[in-house]
């Protein structure tokens, strides 16, 4: 078993504050590999390990200051399995953090999802939802506490395999051996497979000028710290969210063959995974947040989405969805409906684009706003309505 | 703070939002968001936390000028308090 | 002692004999271990018990301690269930969920069997504010030792009562030692009846190793009691010829001392006075004895032959059923 | 719906004592202070004048002694309300609680009943320090033989006593002394409650609070600022702290797999951790997550206001150890 230790790094360092932890708990290292960030009087260092094997719990936490010599963890020499047990005993670290002046205080790096075969950490209500879905909770990453499986997790996992399910028989079989990643896209796959068969879409597009609600989230962004900025796609998010509630036909399930309107706002919004593939998570009530509100709730949500931390109500509640790929450069998205959602909204790039208003051609900041829908659900009628609430709305960005 | 302690800052960051990426093999004048795939949410987060480490205020308007990593490091040199 | 009348003269021969050899049996069959738990025997008390209690009527309530075999006995509880419930039978008269500690007869009106000393004596208060809030005249006797008088609900309950004039009459066995601990080394003023003056409440000292005194005494308190006068300390000067339970060495006595009090032993203090009276043969003690021998061996037989609660039944009486 | 009224807490207990006073002529008060001085807390005010010292009955400082008198006179046919001025002044009738009241029933072999009442106030938070202050319902939560009720709404205040009143066995009554004030519209006929089971008094789905008196409110208030950040927690309140009905709150934790449970009392060896007990025992595989609990610090409560307020469970603590829970950070 070896250690890993605070270093020396010159003749006068005393001390070292450990900024960040880049490696978690269990995780395999070897001999030179980076695993943490260390600050002191001379400036930020990378530090390496001299051994291989695998990391055990952090015995100091983010954002404290030892001195040099001070055990910061182990690394044992043993099988993942072995060390799994200790990662799973609570650090007593995080108490004793202390603010940075440099950095904000860095969360504990929370123990990823670890799965042995030998001991899950599943909750007791997960372990039974589990049983009775027929999930094998093998193949379910816990976003739990210390990553321990939750009750969302099996209904996130039982859901993938309910869209899989009606055409299992020519799936092929989920092997043991698929990545998550693999198993994401089947599920993927199953669910717009579905969807395109039995959602009879229609499309409707529109150009919408934003200019105006540009230069007023600048003016109001000049006003706001950093941290507090808001992004231009809040107030697409925004503005959506109240045209639905002019137009609710297209917030709601088709269910039992009939529209089931849904009097709650949640807005699953498209997320894609640095490691592939795609996540919907729901953000709540989303035409009664203020724009401060809904953009910390996005940020917050982006974040735990893709560190793997969503809620159970987050993966289940949306009620409908939006999709923006601007960021890429893309003009019109022309999206497919999640089932048994009867909505989905596009928003493109927003380019400065040709004008022509009352007879004079000008520039303008624009964006191409698309809505795929159920016909079986709503007409173009409702769905053009839509779009012209959500146009209104947009040109009214202070009272969004 | 020497331009290769603002890096590492630099560094950290963007692997915080792109943890599977290696920054240190950006080019100085790539595009960090086409490369890296890093979305308006993510490259916000980075100028955010760059802000925190730098104590650099950031406005709006000038957001593309740190769309390389040599118009990072030169915006935030020039401006360091 | 004149005007001795033999027949109530026999009967309180007769209960105190029975409590006697009751007691004697029970610490035979202790040893036997056929009755666990704390044993404290009354013997050389009993005038004190049968004394009071004949100057009670069915109608008043008795509120003892865990030395209550004898007052138990004296008030008329049957021998049989006493024993049954000391072997911890069903039979026995709290089915076997109090033991020798904790004695209650509803149809005696005997509140325990109160083994927290001085416990029993705010209960005998309430029970005689319930009557003199009802209008009913009843008096409510209560016995505690000379340890109790030590205790705060000893000075409580006095104040109580005699502040709402209630009609409670306190006997106070003083066998002079609480315990193991001798009066002398408890109590700044020994004169025990000298307490009630404190509450201006009425008292008396009596010989509690003489029946007819004691039974006199008990009859005057209690006419002061129910003549409206509130209520009344009478203490009974005795002593107790066993250790104070099973599992004592008396370390804190000297033989001599027993044997001195043994000599005013209450029962062959009645049976020589009347013997000298002339009413009293050897032939009816003889009778008498056997008499006595004859219920105590039915109280055993009938708690052998009495049978164990199920245990199914262990939580009840816990709350009372009638509820819900 | 019958006509409301406005009242407080302290007239709904009053109105509760003068019912009872008047359908049973068996029924007194008695305790330190409730007739001419009309009660510690007021609560009795002006009962003197209209029921007299016979049944409004002013006893001396002895509480072993008046507790116990209340037992004798349960004994003798009465229904006694007794009053102890607060929970930590009940240690000196301790015994007569424990050792006779609730034990009576059962050593007599089912003989001897006690009908008695007996009302103390309890809590902390109006700097009353470390004598005056405590909240050891949960001890009384403990004993056998005693039903211990903890009644936070008006309807409660109003309507456990008589209930209280009919059962054959002890009650306990702890009125927090926080709520004596607390006004609200109480039914003109509101009447007696059952003493048997909790309630949900706010309906959510995502975490279950377990609560009982004035924590009740605070809850609420959490739950409140919860819900606008989309967290919907469930309120229950036990009302009655021994027999617990753990029917409801199990019912709660199947809808809800989480659970917080706030208690005023100290943590260890607590009706929380009897509560916390309960649900691994029956509801283990209901859970999503570990029980948590909510409870006073563990000192003797101190004085100063700000560290008064620091040893209680309070709203902002509640609502971020909720945030926490739900987020799991």
């Amino acid at each position: 078993m070896g250690e890993f230790r605070m270093p020396s790094l010159g003749a006068d360092m005393e001390t070292g504050k450990l900024v960040e932890w880049l490696v978690v708990p269990g995780q395999r290292v070897k001999r030179g590999d980076i695993v943490a960030l260390v600050e002191t009087q001379k400036g930020l260092f990378e530090i390496e390990v001299f051994e291989d094997g695998i990391m055990g719990e952090p015995l100091v936490a983010a954002g404290q200051t030892v001195p040099v010599g001070t055990l910061l963890a182990r690394i044992e020499a043993g099988t993942a399995k072995a060390v799994f047990t200790e990662v799973r005993t609570e650090p007593t670290v995080e108490k004793t953090t202390e603010p940075s002046p440099v950095s904000k205080p860095q969360e504990t790096i929370p123990a990823q999802p670890t799965i042995s075969s030998e001991r899950l950490s599943c909750s007791p209500s997960a372990r039974r939802l589990a049983l009775e879905l027929g999930v094998d909770l093998a193949t379910v990453q816990g976003t739990g506490p210390r990553g321990a499986i939750q009750r969302s997790d099996i209904e996130a996992a039982a859901q993938a395999k309910t869209i899989t399910s009606p055409q299992a028989t020519a799936a092929p079989a989920e092997s043991a051996g698929d990545t998550p990643e693999t198993r994401m896209r089947q599920a993927i796959a199953a669910a717009v497979s579905r969807s395109n068969r039995e959602i009879p879409h229609y499309y409707l597009a529109t150009e919408i000028d934003l200019s105006h609600p540009l230069q007023w989230l600048e003016e109001e962004n000049r006003q706001r710290s950093m941290r507090e900025r808001i992004l231009p796609v809040v107030l697409l998010l925004k503005a959506t969210a109240k045209a639905l509630r002019d137009v609710p036909e297209l917030n709601g399930f088709w269910l039992n063959d009939r529209l089931q309107v849904q009097p709650d706002i949640h807005v699953g919004f498209a997320i894609a995974l640095r490691t592939g593939g795609l996540i919907s998570p729901a953000i709540h009530h989303v035409d009664r947040l203020s724009l401060g509100e809904l953009m910390q709730a996005m940020a917050d949500l982006i974040e735990r989405t893709r560190s793997g931390r969503l809620r159970g109500s987050e993966v289940t509640d949306a009620t409908v969805s939006v999709t923006n790929l601007g960021d890429r450069g893309i003009k019109t998205v022309f999206g497919i409906i999640y089932p048994p959602q009867v909505a989905l909204i596009g928003f493109g790039k927003i380019s400065e684009r040709p004008w022509a208003e009352n007879g004079m051609l000008g520039v303008r900041r624009c964006v191409t706003a698309t809505l795929a829908a159920d016909h079986r659900a709503t007409d173009g009628h409702q769905g053009a309505l839509f779009l012209e609430a959500l146009n209104r709305h947009l040109q009214q960005p202070e009272a969004l | 703070m020497t331009e290769q302690e603002l890096l590492s800052h630099i560094f950290a960051e963007l692997k915080k939002v792109a943890p599977e990426c290696d920054p240190v093999e950006l080019a100085p004048d790539e595009n960090i968001r086409e490369a890296l795939d890093i979305d308006s949410f993510s490259f916000l987060r980075v100028l955010v936390g760059l802000n925190e480490r730098t104590g650099v205020d950031i406005p709006e308007s000038d957001y593309g000028k740190l769309s390389t990593l040599a118009a990072m490091t030169r915006y935030l040199m020039a401006r360091l308090p | 002692m004149n005007g001795l009348n033999k027949e109530q003269a026999l009967r309180h021969l007769r209960q105190m004999l029975l409590i006697r050899r009751f007691e004697e049996k029970s610490a035979e069959l202790y040893s036997a271990m056929k009755i666990r738990g704390f044993l404290h025997l009354y013997i050389g008390e009993e005038a004190v018990a049968v004394g009071v209690m004949a100057a009670l009527t069915p109608e008043d309530a008795v509120v003892a301690t865990y030395r209550e075999h004898g007052q138990a006995l004296a008030r008329g509880m049957s021998a049989a269930s006493i024993m049954a419930e000391m072997y911890g039978k069903v039979e026995g008269c709290c089915r076997g969920r109090g033991g020798s500690m904790h004695l209650f007869d509803a149809t005696t009106r005997f509140y325990g069997g109160n083994a927290i000393v001085g416990g029993g004596l705010p209960l005998a208060v309430g029970l005689a504010l319930a009557d003199h809030m009802q209008g009913r005249q009843r008096v409510t006797s209560c016995f505690f030792g000379d340890g109790a008088v030590a205790e705060g609900d000893f000075h409580e309950s006095m104040n109580l009562a005699a502040l709402w004039k209630l009609p409670v009459l306190f006997i106070c066995e003083n066998n002079l030692y609480a315990m193991g601990t001798a009066l002398r080394y408890t109590e700044a003023n020994q004169d025990i009846a000298a307490k009630a003056a404190g509450y201006g409440m009425a008292a008396a000292a009596v010989d509690g190793m003489d029946v007819q005194a004691v039974e006199a005494a008990a009859r005057a308190a209690v006419a002061h009691i129910q003549a409206g006068n509130g209520p009344y300390l009478l203490e009974c000067r005795t002593y107790r010829f066993r250790p104070h339970s099973m599992f004592d060495t008396e370390l804190y006595r000297t033989k001599e001392e027993v044997e001195q009090w043994k000599q005013r032993d209450p029962i062959e203090l009645l049976a020589g006075r009347l013997r000298e009276a002339g009413l009293f043969t050897e032939a009816e003690r003889v009778a008498l004895e056997r008499e006595v021998a004859a219920e105590v061996e039915a109280s055993v037989a009938f708690a052998e032959a009495g049978t164990w609660e199920a245990v199914e039944d262990l939580t009840r009486f816990v709350t009372t059923e009638r509820r819900a | 719906m019958s006509a409301t009224q406005t009242t407080t807490y302290r007239e709904a207990v009053k109105q509760a004592i003068r019912e009872a006073m008047h359908r049973d002529s068996r029924v007194f008060l008695m305790g330190e202070d409730v007739g001419h001085y009309g009660g510690c807390y007021a609560v009795s005010k002006g009962l003197l004048a209209e029921f007299g010292p016979e049944r409004i009955r002013d006893t001396p400082l002895c509480e072993s002694g008046f507790v116990g008198a209340g037992i004798g006179a349960a004994l003798g046919g009465m229904r006694p309300i007794v009053e102890v001025m607060t929970v930590n002044f009940s240690l000196l009738a301790l015994d007569q609680i424990v050792n006779t009241a609730a034990s009576l029933l059962h050593m007599s072999g089912g003989q001897f009943n006690v009908p008695l009442v007996i009302r103390m106030a309890t809590g902390a938070g109006k700097q009353l320090a470390a004598q005056h202050a405590h909240s050891f319902e949960g001890w009384y939560a403990h004993i056998p033989g005693l039903r211990v009720l903890a009644p936070a709404t008006l309807e409660d205040a109003r309507g456990m006593l008589w209930t209280a009143l009919e059962d054959p066995d002890p009650v306990l009554i702890f009125e927090n002394n926080t709520l004596y004030n607390m006004e609200g519209m109480l039914a003109e006929d509101a009447g007696p409650v059952d003493i048997d089971t909790a309630r949900v008094r706010r309906p959510g789905r995502d975490l279950t609070l377990i609560t009982y008196s004035a924590s009740l409110f605070k809850c609420l208030d959490a739950a409140k600022i919860l819900a606008e950040e989309g967290i919907e927690a469930e309120v229950i309140d036990l009302r009655t702290l021994r027999p617990l009905d753990d029917a409801t709150y199990l019912a709660s934790i199947a809808r809800t797999h989480r659970v917080l449970i706030v208690d005023e009392g100290w943590r260890s060896g607590s009706l929380s951790a009897e509560i916390s007990a309960r649900i691994m025992e029956q509801a283990f595989y209901d859970l999503d997550l570990p029980v948590e609990r909510l409870c006073s610090a563990e000192v003797p409560m101190p004085y100063a206001k700000h560290m008064e307020e620091a040893a209680l469970p309070q709203v902002d603590k509640i609502v971020a150890t909720v945030r926490r829970m739900m987020h799991h950070g």
